[in-house]
């Protein structure tokens, strides 16, 4: 084996570990920004409606922050090696995806859609080689997002707000009317998709007990 | 074996006739052994179907008719639970004369040496008979219970009753009673019932968690076991949430149910 | 090896990749159809009993079109070999079943049995040695119905029937007290009949809501 | 190898070895006491809350009795050597500390701090090269608490008592909260942590059936 | 459920444990009869070549009785149900056609067909809904063989046999090249083939000891 | 559960725990004696043939040491419960045949029947219900005999022994016709008896190697 | 969701399956394609060197045919995503490296470099975010040649070549040479590269045999 | 911490002061904890370089040519040996002072509390390290000879070694023995060096089987250097039976082959 030949192959097996460590510390950033956002999202389960708006002012430059860490992100990764990497950092972009639709859900309930997600946390079209936010991605955070409002369904009533679970009802059964429209490959994506209907059967028998009582006044019922 | 020469192995026939006394000795072995797994699994599925036939008995809504009248519900119930275990009791003695009867494959070495073959049915058998005695006495059945039915005119037992087979037998039951409590929650009565079952099996989960450092499996049992704790905690809980919010017993809350049901 | 020896090996395998193949994609359209079949039939829990008859309307002909596909399965399937081919097929055709009964229930309050669902599902009796529906896959299908019906009652009640929860109540009880007939064995059916008591449990609550809502006192009812 | 090293490598075990069977002994004995505790703790959940002071009373002194194993524990390890034995007492030790915050909520409503714990159980923090109460053990037990609580909170109901869930569920959201504070790893503390939402959610249940009902007073639903 | 219904559904549930036990019973049958022939068929490594007909008279009488055990085999599965039943003695037939192709090659030093030992082991083309010889089976059986020749070579070096390894290897090479054509989904097949490489190898190490020590006559040399 | 009861069943785990304490303490005699002997049997690899008596009469008091061992164990076993206990030891005792019997061929190039086995070991046939050796465990001991003797006859070779392995070789070969006469069911005994093959193949390729090159003189060559 | 969203994420789903189904038709073409060379390059095991370019000429055009495979596989693959799909052809694309760099050593006896291999293989380099030739697997596919070799070794002296194995043996230990100054992580490719030793062994064995069979006195002849 | 008084709960400040404190500990030993692991990979990454370059100097063909006559083979042999242990040395003398630069991170009880942490790469550097000392002077280097290459200039340790990373450290050792017998068996002298090597290897596996029943994951690899030992008996028969069909002295055996293929 002559010396070059060699000495290219020694380094093609060398560079990767340094991409990987620094990888890992934007990642571990990453993850500090979606846990202080779980923290304060936490809240909302305790936080009568009227209250929101500080809340989710608190959240707001958080989320704005993690446009900084995805840019970091897109200039680590060498060209055309998202594929390679993206495991490292997949779950803490669906935390992230996760908290920008819920804070899009509660301001105005509406699903933000893929591109509005991307353009929210800061992650560039022209970077797809190296940074991107893929479907599988963002419905991982989508998903996330229904566990969630079951929760919320819940404690609203608690709280005595006995509409946000027909507004929610109507939200989540329109994503899984979208969701049963995917021809879904992937596994894990699929468990989680069939693993929507408990909360969905959840809310249903929130609003069933809310119905039952007559609770709620009559327009919001109709749903 | 009498002939305790070594095998000089340039005489054949020496090491042929001594490896055809392993190969008796084996096939008899492994022939009573695949004897008693079939035992063993008959005695399973028969227990197996008196658990069936007591859950059956117990929410069959025929009999439920002609004791429906508020006060006698209770004894109606009780009266009910009389005749599944009285029945249940019948087919017990059909599991136990199998045992009688692989009582000579068991004689004195050999249970210990089958015991793992034996093991599936006993536990089986046990959890069936217990379940039987708590439906007619509200009780857990004792070691000596157990061991009694096992055992011939003179109460000489059929072997030694493993004390793992025992508290393992037991420890399914809890299972059984789990389903039986939530099968009959939403029936009229359901709610005593499942209180009185809900203080059993967290007694018997307390009880049996003593046991756990001896025997392995009882572990990973116990966990099962609070999980049907657990359901059937929940399920109480259900009942008494939705009753609480009336100002009514239970047994009127009971009758305005059926009367609903079968207008 | 002599060539001929080899070629008769190489065509017998060769045949099993093609019928493979040709499965995969039959079972691909089952599953297609069964998946626009749950779509709709999720709107019942939605739609007033008043206007069912559209939309099972709407699902009978997909239920029509499963027979072309499984008349070309069981013209693929080999003779004899029903058993070898079954596992690919037999959710799909579960997901059938449950169609098939859900819309039998829903248009006439009876359970459809095995050789009626055999009928609806164009599945020949005279092709058993290829294609078939075994008791498994009718009981599994028929389990998922009561799976269903747990989620109506609580449904029926919201939309202000509350005749229906009464009715699932004693149509369900049928089913459990047939089933508990069986001798199962320990796997999946088993399993899956286990969780019947829940849907059940859940049913009697809501009767037991309705019950008591139409004629007992509140302890305060403030509301 | 030669004999010397032999002897020095026997020598070695042997201590080793000695240590090891002292701790064991000492940890069956912390273990009985534990599983005496958790028998009492067990009868929680069918007792009424007036009658909860015997019953806290019976367990005081065994709680006082893990002083002793706790010192004799201390005076075996070699010193430096906590870390190296502690996983032998870990699981007990979390135990004790379980048993010594439920006494302290049922009697007080308060979470003891770790400080109060160590000095309930008697371990000297000047011991804390031999024998310590980590924080991890700590939270440890904090968990088990509210996994336990998240039971209370149904049995209680099931009992008649409504104001408990309330107050349990205020009490374990702080703690909750407190724990989101943690960066945790990817160990059974953190995975416990997780299980720690489906403790929440479900008290979180118990509340809003109460409060649908209105079965609580109203001062107490003001959570 | 109506009991009809119940009936015929309890009914196929239930035969199937009758099929299993008679199925046991002859595949232990055709064990015993495959082990006996192991049994003779393992002396080939010490008989010189000369006195292996009388060895191979021992064996053909009890291959010919596994006829019969097929019979009964092919009696028992119902029919269509051959793929259903098949992985209980799949392992068992493949022993039987090892046998008779060992049989095979050292009688006429000629691999037989597919077709050929379907006949020696007497299994009519014409059961094949219910019991039939699948060329998955077929070619394990071949594969046991290479196994046991790649052994052969090594012992008839010595035994002063010089020429058979020569004529072994040639044989396994052929049997390989074959092997090579095939298109081999199946993984355990794969795996399998994947080992003949080594009883090659060793096949030709041994070719290679008696070559260089020029043993055998220049003739066969010359493969 | 009542005290009574709960009384009987700790009087039957504290009896059950003193026996499992006692054999333990003899376990650990037994587990040392064979540790001795296998570390001396260790260098029959690497000792002349001439020069084995000594090492042989070095094991030969340990191996008479046993004795104690296993008449301690026969009177701590209660009536009737060999087979309860048996896991407990038989991996010792299987040791101490495979020693036994090593010593056995070394000495005189036979293989130690049980009864004989028995004897040295000093296991009263008359014990039979509380402690014996079962032909399971003696035949556990000949499969490592047999396991060893393929390493002597390549080590021996390395030594310029040439004869052993043609000793070995038709020693290991009859008893490899007596364990495929008996029909061992799939257990460990099958699976250790499968891995003889092995052993046989690598002696098998010893003998080549030593005809092939005619090292070892002609009348030893004739197996 | 809204229905854009809905198509877009769809979309982005289909894609990939078509991706997934088009690479996986390239790669059982490039399969056929090196299990055809192989079939041939098997054969210089049995051909005398001075026949061997007749056999080299019939791989050749199989050889460049891989081009356009490779070329389909680049086309096919979305920029950027060679890291996503590089799994699924890695496996053939070393077999095809084996091919050419044994081509390359009977031609030539070098060893080609992995741009000379990319050439051969007509992998452009300016796909590399799509398809390219890793290290890793160029390495495996040497360590196939080795293990190719060390068995041609041993025919070429079959066919009573005794120059090849000392000119293979020179080959091998410069390319064994190289790897070792390689930093191998402990993968797959650590452990085949750990196997060579056993090449060289055998290699080495054969070159001590021809050597000493022209030069060294038998020790006894007699044949 | 000093803070003793009860959290009242309704008084959340308490609360998140104390998680504070909790905070700031855990992160605090999680920042070591990786500190230690990095440290660790280094140690072991730096040890497997050693091992790397021991390996590729005693099968160097270079070094090989000026002391291919006959009689000077062994000399030139323990003369390669050396010089490779020298420059092994330099390196190991790299991976004692990161050991002693940690040194700080694991005073008191910290060591046991970071041992799983720094274990793999102290393993890996006693491998390293009893390769250099085997290659050296052909002995298993004690455990008071590891310890003391871990110590300061005063002979006080770095921190305890443990005497489970000292004996599975020494268990690789035999895998790497095996390679360097199989690698130099075909060479001149490799007959010598394998029954060295082989013997060594033999009496290492003996030794450490006494030791099974107190290490866990020695058991394991106890079967790996088995399987090294087989591998390397193999090789030393291989060779012998091929010699042995020569009337000739092993050296002269070597010199007609470096004949044959320098020609
Ligand atoms: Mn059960
Ligand atoms: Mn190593």
């Amino acid at each position: 084996m002559d010396s070059q030949n060699l000495e290219y192959i020694n380094n093609l097996l060398e560079q990767d570990n340094e991409v990987r460590e620094k990888i890992k510390e934007q990642v571990a950033d990453l993850d500090k920004k979606t846990r202080t956002m779980s923290g304060v999202l936490n809240k909302i389960h305790s936080t009568p409606s009227s209250q929101l708006p500080p809340l989710l002012n608190q959240i707001k430059p958080v989320l704005a922050s993690c446009k900084d860490t995805n840019a970091s992100l897109a200039n680590i990764i060498p060209a055309n090696q998202f594929w390679r990497w993206k495991e490292m950092w997949s779950i803490s972009l669906r935390n992230a995806v996760f908290a920008a639709t819920l804070v899009g859900y509660l301001e105005s309930g509406i699903l933000l859609t893929l591109p509005q997600v991307r353009e929210i946390l800061g992650i560039d079209a022209s970077w797809s080689d190296r940074y991107a936010l893929p479907a599988e991605d963002y419905l991982h955070g989508v998903i996330s997002l229904v566990n969630e409002l079951s929760r919320l369904a819940v404690n609203a009533v608690t709280m005595g707000n006995f509409e946000e679970p027909i507004k929610i009802s109507s939200f989540v059964k329109d994503i899984f009317a979208g969701f049963s429209m995917l021809n879904l490959k992937n596994d894990t994506l699929r468990r989680r998709y069939d693993s929507l209907k408990y909360d969905i059967k959840k809310i249903e028998e929130v609003v069933y007990d809310v119905s039952l009582r007559k609770l709620a006044p009559a327009r919001s019922r109709s749903t | 074996m009498s002939n305790a020469t070594a095998v000089d192995l340039r005489n054949r026939g020496g090491l042929i006739a001594i490896f055809e006394e392993f190969r008796d000795e084996l096939d008899d072995h492994n022939d009573r052994r695949e004897r008693l797994i079939k035992q063993s699994r008959d005695i399973t599925n028969l227990s197996k179907k008196v658990i069936f036939l007591l859950h059956r008995m117990m929410t069959d809504d025929a009999s439920d008719t002609h004791t429906s009248t508020a006060g006698l519900e209770d004894r109606g119930d009780r009266a009910r639970a009389f005749k599944a275990a009285s029945r249940a009791k019948e087919k017990l003695r059909e599991i136990q004369s199998i045992f009688a009867n692989i009582r000579k494959e068991l004689e004195g070495d050999r249970f210990w040496r089958y015991q793992r073959q034996v093991s599936p049915g006993l536990q089986e058998y046990i959890e069936a008979l217990s379940f039987t005695h708590y439906l007619e006495t509200g009780e857990l059945i004792s070691f000596g219970g157990v061991q009694s039915t096992l055992a011939d005119e003179q109460g000489t037992p059929y072997f030694p009753l493993p004390l793992e087979d025992y508290v393992l037998g037991l420890s399914d039951l809890t299972g059984e009673l789990m389903r039986y409590a939530i099968s009959s929650i939403a029936r009229r009565g359901g709610r005593n019932k499942a209180n009185d079952v809900c203080a059993f099996v967290r007694n018997c989960r307390a009880d049996f968690e003593v046991l756990t450092p001896y025997f392995k499996e009882l572990r990973k049992k116990q966990n099962v076991t609070s999980q049907s704790l657990q359901k059937i905690e929940d399920a109480a809980y259900a009942i008494a949430v939705r009753s609480s919010e009336y100002d009514l017993s239970p047994e009127m809350l009971d009758d305005i149910v059926t009367r609903t049901v079968s207008s």
